[in-house]
């Protein structure tokens, strides 16, 4: 059965599987930051979700959008580096995509994760084509908004996908920032490790929510 | 793995900063969020200067916090920029009112950190000016200088900045003064080895048995190219070459130099390198005012070097002479 | 073949110690034997010091010739102690009637060098004593403590000679300082990965991935035990034991330790060992007077540290407050 | 034919054929070394012996003491170490032994072994049995002794036999002085690099007054 919106305790459990699984993702991360960058990806984002995942365990929320910056807030102190402004810049900004919902549904979620884009466009000024997330999100939040009107499950399974199909795109670009600037040409072939992590981010945020609907 | 001698890997940033403070004897302490150490005595009205960045590059950042130099360091983990809640502690602690400079290398993850923090000074009523150290000739073009990263010209630039935070009348007169030091400064490094994160044991990047990097990055991002091992002669004029004509530097110049290294590289090799340095400059009428031959700004273990040169003006001649004392830079 | 940034693999002691004259900005001349430095500056009657050794463990000796530290220092290939006649060239130069001491680390080759330099000097009427330093706990029991080697211990000695013998009315004043110095200092050294000598390149020793040998000497021989990797805590346990038990330092002594990289150790790794050494400092009650944190005494890109502690009385106090200035030694 | 003596250019010629023969044992007297020390014994002996070699090309000799002489103050100038310092004052020990000789017989042969191996304890203070280049050139001179009416090829070859199997001793030895000295049992079945150099030294001066022998 469809999944239509997540509770406040839903948006909690679905952050508590997102971080276990990000954190089982961490060699994998960080492989690929040494492929291009200095090989601390996946170092950084299991911290940062190590802390999460505490963070949620002893918090007490009052709404969705609370959880989501509590999200972002616990990310940016506990990562650094340029993913702990991007990713919790993202979770903070997508909490304003969530003001005054009581739940998490389609709608509410395109809005965050447009608003969640623009927040990481502010802070890191890339453009789609610069092979960061951004390459990975703004397929996602467009293909969001443009679904808007399904299920959960639904939703989420397209923006998986578009995220994922940005993030292989990022192997045929060349970095023009971070870390794998200078490798030029040599960055070609190999994805964005941020990118990764936000397609990862999505594709574990469908499968918990596809998870509830098997369940049903 | 490569060996290394520690605790847990997870914690070496935590632990080495936690070392460097007792090494200070006093003269600084730690903040209990553990990621940064202060001043114990900052004058009051004193304009602040706070550096940071990644751990991993040490003695950078921390082990330049002293009398006419830092008043505090911040340093995130492991070639990761500290988040702006640690930022912000540390800014707390050195402002005396007369608002803080951050003085940090260009890397994305320490921008927008470090502009975050500035935001939430800003919102405390802090005030505060950032400068991003470039300095390395091989990261970009001239044109998108701004894209540069910083290596370890962030040395000189720490001096300078710190002896005029000392008398600076505000902060705006320190920021002239450190952004024409930053200016001033060129460097470029290479590298015959790689070094390693501990947390994952891995080397930072691969590399031939015969094989050189030629302007390799703090972190082990790649430079301008990779070539066959070559004479320290033949390297040091392919490294001087780029570096001169990049300010450009030219005849009757007077300049600081830096032999750095960044890890694993014996003195001997340094000093080998300085010699044919000092032919180049002689060669080009540019005079040497001070030499610094040493392990300033690291990476880990790799094996290799970098050369930085500032050129100097009056005014930065007079704030370079000025002494200063920390755990890893003294000048009487 | 190990990678090293090199010309002439025969003439690295040479180009090495004309790269490191330079970097001393004028304060030191290079003899003409291309062997030694001495001070530009040498006031008349000065009690003379001359350091020597090696090369291969830069900075030491040369970086700590200047200021109210060596007036000198005479420097053999890699890993050979000079010879009489590079030692004699040198104890001429900076002899200016009082004398000369010569203080350098207790090895077959560096002693019987030494000891026909000083009967040619004898011969010449300068007069002569010589300190060896064995300060290594590893290398020999106490009851043959003329047996042990001299390691990173000679960075303390130096300091405390190159004071004295700044005010000294005569070398046996001096010598007689110094001695306390040297007999008040004891120090270990362990080793993860082996340096190399440019001539050969390749290692100084066979190390296992996961082995460490504990006591390793400056030149790569054996110590006290080969054993597996181990947690930094635990390594430094093993060393303090080592070194506290043998002077012995006891509660209320006043110390100063130096935790020396060998070569291509990281910072963090000796910021880490130095949390756990002040714990266990702490804990018997001994106080730190100040500490000393870099690579003072390598053995090329030997992966490793030695802990160094010597123990103050007011005497040596004194000698220790004076400042200094050198390529690699400061104090304000 | 035997060889009874060497004239002072033939003794310059035998220095000529040492120095080049020590040059080639540069790698294997280092390997050696690092075994045992600190692996610099051949790069040290290779640069005492091109330093004679030049020397001997540039010098006018006097007599054969000399040589001697010079021989060792040059490896006394260039070697530096542990080595520079022995067989500097070996060879200018020796020299003491011929003393008003204008020739090198078998007596002299022997009193300048003798007189060598006494500079080498004064200096160094090491006795047969601490694993040093002692232990090959005491039996050495004591064989020499001990067949001083012997032609010059004979009596070499026997203080280089001699030499030879007290070198093969030192592997039976630990170490008690110089850099092997903390190896302890470790330093068992691996011969003294100074005492090869030694025996290497004998065997090459026999090697080349047999080689004069053998021409006439
Ligand atoms: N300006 C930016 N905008 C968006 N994402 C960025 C930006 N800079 C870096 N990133 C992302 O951060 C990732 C690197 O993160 P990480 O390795 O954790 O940090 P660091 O580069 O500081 O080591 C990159 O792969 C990229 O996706
Ligand atoms: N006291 C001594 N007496 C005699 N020979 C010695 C003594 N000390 C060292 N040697 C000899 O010197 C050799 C080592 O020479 P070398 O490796 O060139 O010098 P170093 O030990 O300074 O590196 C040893 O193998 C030993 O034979
Ligand atoms: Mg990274
Ligand atoms: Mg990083
Ligand atoms: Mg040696
Ligand atoms: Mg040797």
């Amino acid at each position: 059965m469809a999944v239509n919106s997540l509770s406040l305790e839903q948006v909690k459990d679905l952050f508590v599987f997102i971080s276990s699984h990000m954190i089982e993702s961490k060699d994998m991360l960080t492989h690929a930051d040494q492929a291009i960058g200095d090989g601390d990806h996946g170092i950084g984002m299991a911290r940062g979700f190590e802390a999460v995942a505490e963070k949620l365990d002893s918090g007490d929320f009052s709404s969705v959008a609370d959880i989501f910056r509590s999200v972002g807030f616990t990310l940016l102190a506990s990562i650094g580096g340029a993913s702990g402004a991007i990713f919790g810049s993202f979770f903070i900004g997508a909490s304003n995509g969530l003001k005054d919902c009581s739940k998490l549904d389609s709608p509410a979620f395109a809005r965050c994760l447009q608003a969640g884009l623009e927040m990481v466009k502010i802070r890191g000024k890339a453009k789609v084509g610069d092979k960061t997330m951004v390459d990975a999100l703004e397929p996602a939040a467009q293909a969001a908004q443009a679904n808007k009107e399904k299920s959960l499950d639904e939703i989420t399974l397209l923006t998986s996908q578009a995220a994922e199909s940005g993030k292989e795109n990022t192997k045929n670009l060349i970095a023009t920032t971070g870390k794998a600037k200078t490798l030029g040409e040599r960055s070609l072939g190999h994805p964005d490790p941020g990118a990764i992590s936000m397609s990862l981010i999505l594709r574990f945020t469908h499968e918990h929510i596809q998870g509830l609907s098997n369940e049903m | 793995m490569i060996k290394k001698i520690i605790n847990n890997p997870k914690k070496v940033a935590e632990e080495a900063l936690h070392g460097l403070n007792l090494a200070y004897q006093g003269k600084t302490i730690l903040l209990s969020n553990a990621s940064a150490i202060v001043k114990t005595t900052i004058h009051d009205q004193k304009v602040a200067l706070l550096v940071g960045g990644g751990s991993g590059h040490e003695p950078l950042f921390a082990g330049f916090v002293g009398t006419n130099l830092a008043d505090g360091a911040v340093c995130g983990n492991v070639f990761a920029a500290p988040s702006p809640d640690q930022i912000l502690a540390a800014t707390q602690a050195v402002n005396r009112g007369k608002g803080v400079l951050y003085l940090y290398g260009n890397y994305a993850g320490d921008n927008m950190n470090f502009d975050i923090a500035a935001e939430l000074a800003t919102a405390m009523d802090i005030p505060t000016k950032s400068i991003r150290i470039w300095d390395d000739v091989a990261s970009a073009p001239l044109e998108k200088i701004e894209e540069r990263r910083g290596i370890a010209g962030d040395l000189f630039v720490i001096k300078i900045a710190g002896a005029s935070a000392s008398s600076a009348a505000n902060l705006e007169e320190l920021t002239r003064i450190t952004t024409k030091a930053r200016d001033n400064i060129r460097s470029m490094g290479v590298a015959v080895s790689p070094g390693s994160i501990p947390e994952t044991g891995e080397p930072t990047f691969e590399i031939g048995e015969d094989e050189i990097e030629i302007g390799m990055g703090l972190h082990g991002e790649p430079g301008v190219a990779r070539e066959k091992m070559m004479p320290a002669n033949v390297l040091v004029d392919v490294m001087m070459e780029h570096i001169l004509t990049d300010l450009p530097f030219v005849a009757g110049d007077e300049v600081c130099l830096l032999v750095n290294n960044l890890g694993a590289t014996t003195m001997m090799e340094l000093l080998i390198a300085n010699t044919r340095i000092r032919e180049i400059l002689a060669d080009k009428e540019i005079s040497v005012y001070d030499t610094l031959v040493g392990s300033y700004c690291t990476s880990q273990e790799m094996a290799g070097f970098s050369i930085s040169l500032m050129k100097l003006d009056n005014e930065l001649k007079k704030y370079y002479d000025m002494p200063a004392d920390s755990l890893a830079l003294i000048k009487r």
